[in-house]
């Protein structure tokens, strides 16, 4: 459990602010999270002492800023158990990192190649798949979910074939929280020999991930769902596979030597760093990992598991709604639901004049949304910065708004 | 008949008579509520304004000279607030609605407090009804 | 003139800092700008008071989010006269800028199409069109320097002819500091009917830009050089050319509508910012322009022009200096040289040591070098809150470092 | 002859005797000058080192099972570290050399004063004269 949750609050300063005059409750964590003084104050400290463009210059403070970002670097690959630092590719998030990939190793593949992703998706595993198939003719196979919510392992499994090359999924859904077996999904694809991407975009703070034990070949995720900045994320990728894959964006840093008859490409992980990157970002980021250890995943993990029971108990006792979400080992602190005859999107503009901050509408899993026959959900999500007493509140304010807008 | 702006006028003094937010919401929700649905029929894609969360429909008819508007929408909210709209510009003539100039939204804070999203929406559906009477 | 540089300076809090005992002399502003306090702490008031994910939810937090990015862009809209506000994208950089249009104007080319560049191009204006060449027999076109450091004007039109469908020059050198005459190239290249993007990275904060007075087709810049936070970027085209163009990367936000079996994209400027963009990063840009615009960019053109003319005669005086610039007119306050028999490296190590920071070696500008016939350069920038003082010091410096180094 | 470590314990204390830092470039400024130029055959893509912002070759030479190193740079303090490093391992055997540990880099200071940028071509050059003698 969390020792000291009210040390915990006190060092996120946005959670002391009010809204409409009312206090803020924040449960929409899952589209971004909130900052720790640690995290705003290094970068603020940062600017003012450190900043200065990094790996070119050979003055002090250029060789300082370049430390601290390739301290970042090593810190992310420690994190999470990575071979090789060079392994670590910084980003914008998520979005970036998987359209690196869909660019860069689909330049690898041929017409009539398959890239196998699930119907829980996020658009950012579904689009730029279906940017790449209009440079390549290839083939998008999708895995189902249950009517537990859950993928289809069975499935799956037929899916794969000789022309199978990459599958690409979510660790955790950004709609349902459902918790996907990835150990299996590798295992699966390996024993066919199709490399792995996994989006953690929403497991990277919530689970530790070891990416050497999963033997995962990508991995994606955000930094600003983990406390640190928005605009950083984070590519991992197995030294063989990156170094087979072409560059994605030219400019400085990532080259060798330029010539305009002949360039040539500098090592990992430059190679995919072109031009200035947001190294300021970036060393947010080692603050927000750092913050993530200092209370442990472990901890943060068993509370947020707490949280979700709580408020999935007290949601079931509420009339008329659909919960989309039935195993609860399987799942994280991401609730979706409906109450039935009424728009999700009235219940988010009602709860927001009490205070209370939670997402509507598809959640960027529009296929998801056909799926399951709805237009969109509401959807609460809790992290570590959350209390049961912000739950009981949101709870007993739905009920009202529900009574306000029921016909 | 009131003039487009003695309507907003009104409407204006409807919401001041509510002190708090939810009050004026409870407003807008019943008269979401009282609207009658549109059939299904209307429900088409040519008829919904892009750019709201919620679904919502604008059907123009012109009987003598006159514009009147059917409204409807998936959002309770959304519908109510299409519904002071169309309060407004109902049974209007062309040059009416062309001379028109909108005050009431402002007035009673409602873009002010309606998110860019729903502001976005509200102002498809006005730039809508403006591309109608062209 | 600048009415109080003393303000300015105590604006900049890094400035303050020292290196090795020894107060900061900042002359790296081309690589990247120092920052004053009010984007710093418009950042962390961002973090502390109106932080949410943008674009996705109806509750204050993010509608307030939103409603700070949106204002960035009219902000940048009016800074650079642009004609509506949906011209322009957030990017991570000029980087990332010059790579979107290369991969999505691109897709639009044809083999045997031709893309003007010059001999005094970054990197950034040089690779992604060479990646390009990777997917489409593209042909690149440079145009040459004068002996002046000039771009060749003659040399220019004949390189234009029927298969050429761009032309992408830099506005201000980088490594030279020479102006080029944006406005002409522009007209020559329209008479053609042929779209100009102009690299506006070093121009931005020193010139007024007027796009819809250039003309200019496209117009990209980094935020990090004009006092922003790092990581955020600008790409300003024109509606009609924007709205040809494919989607660059995939992901949330730039979809209108997402099914496995047919994706239909958002309008302008949603369809180029897919994913979580930096939105901080956005709201510092605003603050930035705001600052310049508060002191004035005809003044802080003057001040700097004082400055550069300082430093050249200065430097002009000492032996053996090899001074890669000529006409004092077309130039701003980059300067570059090399001292004979000296290696720039040796002088930028020892002049770190006395607090300076400048730049040496190839200034992502290879191609550049290899016409000068050196390795690199040692260059030295100023930007508004450098001093003649500084300019004093730096100069009796090399003065002392030439002298320890020399033969 | 010293040993490896007594050598580098030698550099320390030279080192030791300046108490600036402009007095320690200096001195392998000097050695940088002092070296003897490496003629231009030598200079081959095979001898150079990776990863430094100035070029440096190193041209190793085994005798009588002993390794000797010629060196050279374009920049003159990256010559002088050069220099340093090649006084180190110069006449020694394939065994002394990978046994050895440098330790001389971190008490003078040179890595933490020196950049990344420049302690990477260092590590370079050492990683390539241990790769040399395996
Ligand atoms: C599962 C998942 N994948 C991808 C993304 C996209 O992340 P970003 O917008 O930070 O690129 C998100 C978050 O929005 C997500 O939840
Ligand atoms: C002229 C020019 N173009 C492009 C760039 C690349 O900018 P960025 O690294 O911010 O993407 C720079 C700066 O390094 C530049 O000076």
């Amino acid at each position: 459990m969390i020792d000291n949750l009210n040390k915990i609050r006190n060092d996120f300063p946005i959670l002391k602010t009010k809204v409409y005059d009312k206090p803020l409750v924040f449960l929409d964590s899952a589209a971004s999270s909130q900052k720790p003084d640690c995290v705003i104050n290094a970068v603020a400290d940062f600017y003012k002492r450190h900043n200065a463009n990094i790996h070119r210059g050979v003055y002090f403070l250029s060789q300082k800023a370049t430390a601290l970002y390739e301290e970042t670097r090593v810190k992310v690959q420690q994190f999470i158990n990575a071979k090789y630092s060079h392994e670590i590719i910084f980003t914008r998030g998520t979005t970036e990192g998987i359209n690196l990939v869909a660019s860069s190793f689909g330049d690898l593949l041929s017409d009539g190649d398959e890239v196998i992703i699930s119907e829980m998706e996020h658009h950012a595993n579904i689009v730029p798949w279906q940017l790449l198939q209009k440079r390549k003719k290839i083939v998008i196979k999708v895995i189902p979910i249950t009517s537990d919510f859950q993928l289809d392992i069975a499935a799956y499994k037929k899916l794969i074939n000789q022309r199978t090359k990459l599958v690409s999924v979510t660790h955790i859904s950004n709609t349902l929280g459902t918790i996907n077996p990835i150990q299996l999904i590798i295992d699966i694809a390996h024993a066919n020999n199709i490399p792995v991407l996994i989006d953690a975009a929403q497991s990277i703070h919530h689970k530790a991930i070891d990416v050497q034990k999963l033997d995962v070949d990508f991995l994606v995720f955000s930094g600003h769902k983990m406390y640190a900045e928005t605009g950083i994320g984070i590519l991992y990728g197995k030294e063989d596979l990156l170094n087979k894959m072409p560059p994605y964006q030219g400019g400085g840093d990532m080259i060798k030597d330029v010539t305009f008859e002949q360039t040539t490409f500098a090592e990992l992980p430059q190679k995919f760093e072109a031009g200035t990157t947001n190294y300021s970002g970036a060393i947010s980021l080692k603050v927000a990992i750092e913050y993530i250890e200092k209370i442990g995943l472990d901890k943060i993990a068993c509370y947020e598991g707490k949280l979700q029971d709580y408020a999935i108990a007290k949601l079931r006792k509420m009339p008329d709604i659909q919960l989309y979400t039935t195993s609860k080992f399987n799942k994280t602190s991401v609730i979706s639901f409906n109450i039935k005859g009424i728009h999700h999107e009235d219940i988010g503009t009602m709860l927001d004049k009490m205070g209370i901050a939670v997402r509507t509408g598809g959640h960027c899993t529009y296929p998801l949304m056909k799926k399951l026959g709805v237009t969109g959900t509401v959807r609460a999500s809790f992290v570590l910065y959350n209390t049961f007493a912000e739950i009981d509140f949101f709870v007993k304010s739905l009920q009202r708004v529900v009574n306000m807008l029921k016909n | 008949m009131k003039t487009i702006d003695q309507t907003q006028q009104e409407i204006v003094e409807e919401f001041s008579m509510f002190s708090d937010w939810m009050d004026k919401y409870e407003y807008i929700i019943d008269m979401g509520k009282n609207l009658e649905q549109l059939p299904d029929d209307f429900k088409k894609d040519e008829f919904l304004i892009p750019g709201c969360q919620s679904r919502v429909w604008l059907v123009p008819e012109f009987r003598d000279d006159k514009v009147f508007f059917k409204t409807d929408s998936d959002a309770i909210i959304t519908k109510g607030i299409a519904c002071l709209i169309v309060r407004i510009f109902n049974g209007r003539t062309k040059e009416e609605i062309s001379k028109s100039k909108l005050f009431f939204i402002e007035k009673i804070g409602l873009v002010q407090n309606l998110s860019p999203t729903r502001a976005n929406g509200l102002a498809s559906m006005v730039d809508k009804i403006y591309r109608y009477v062209k």
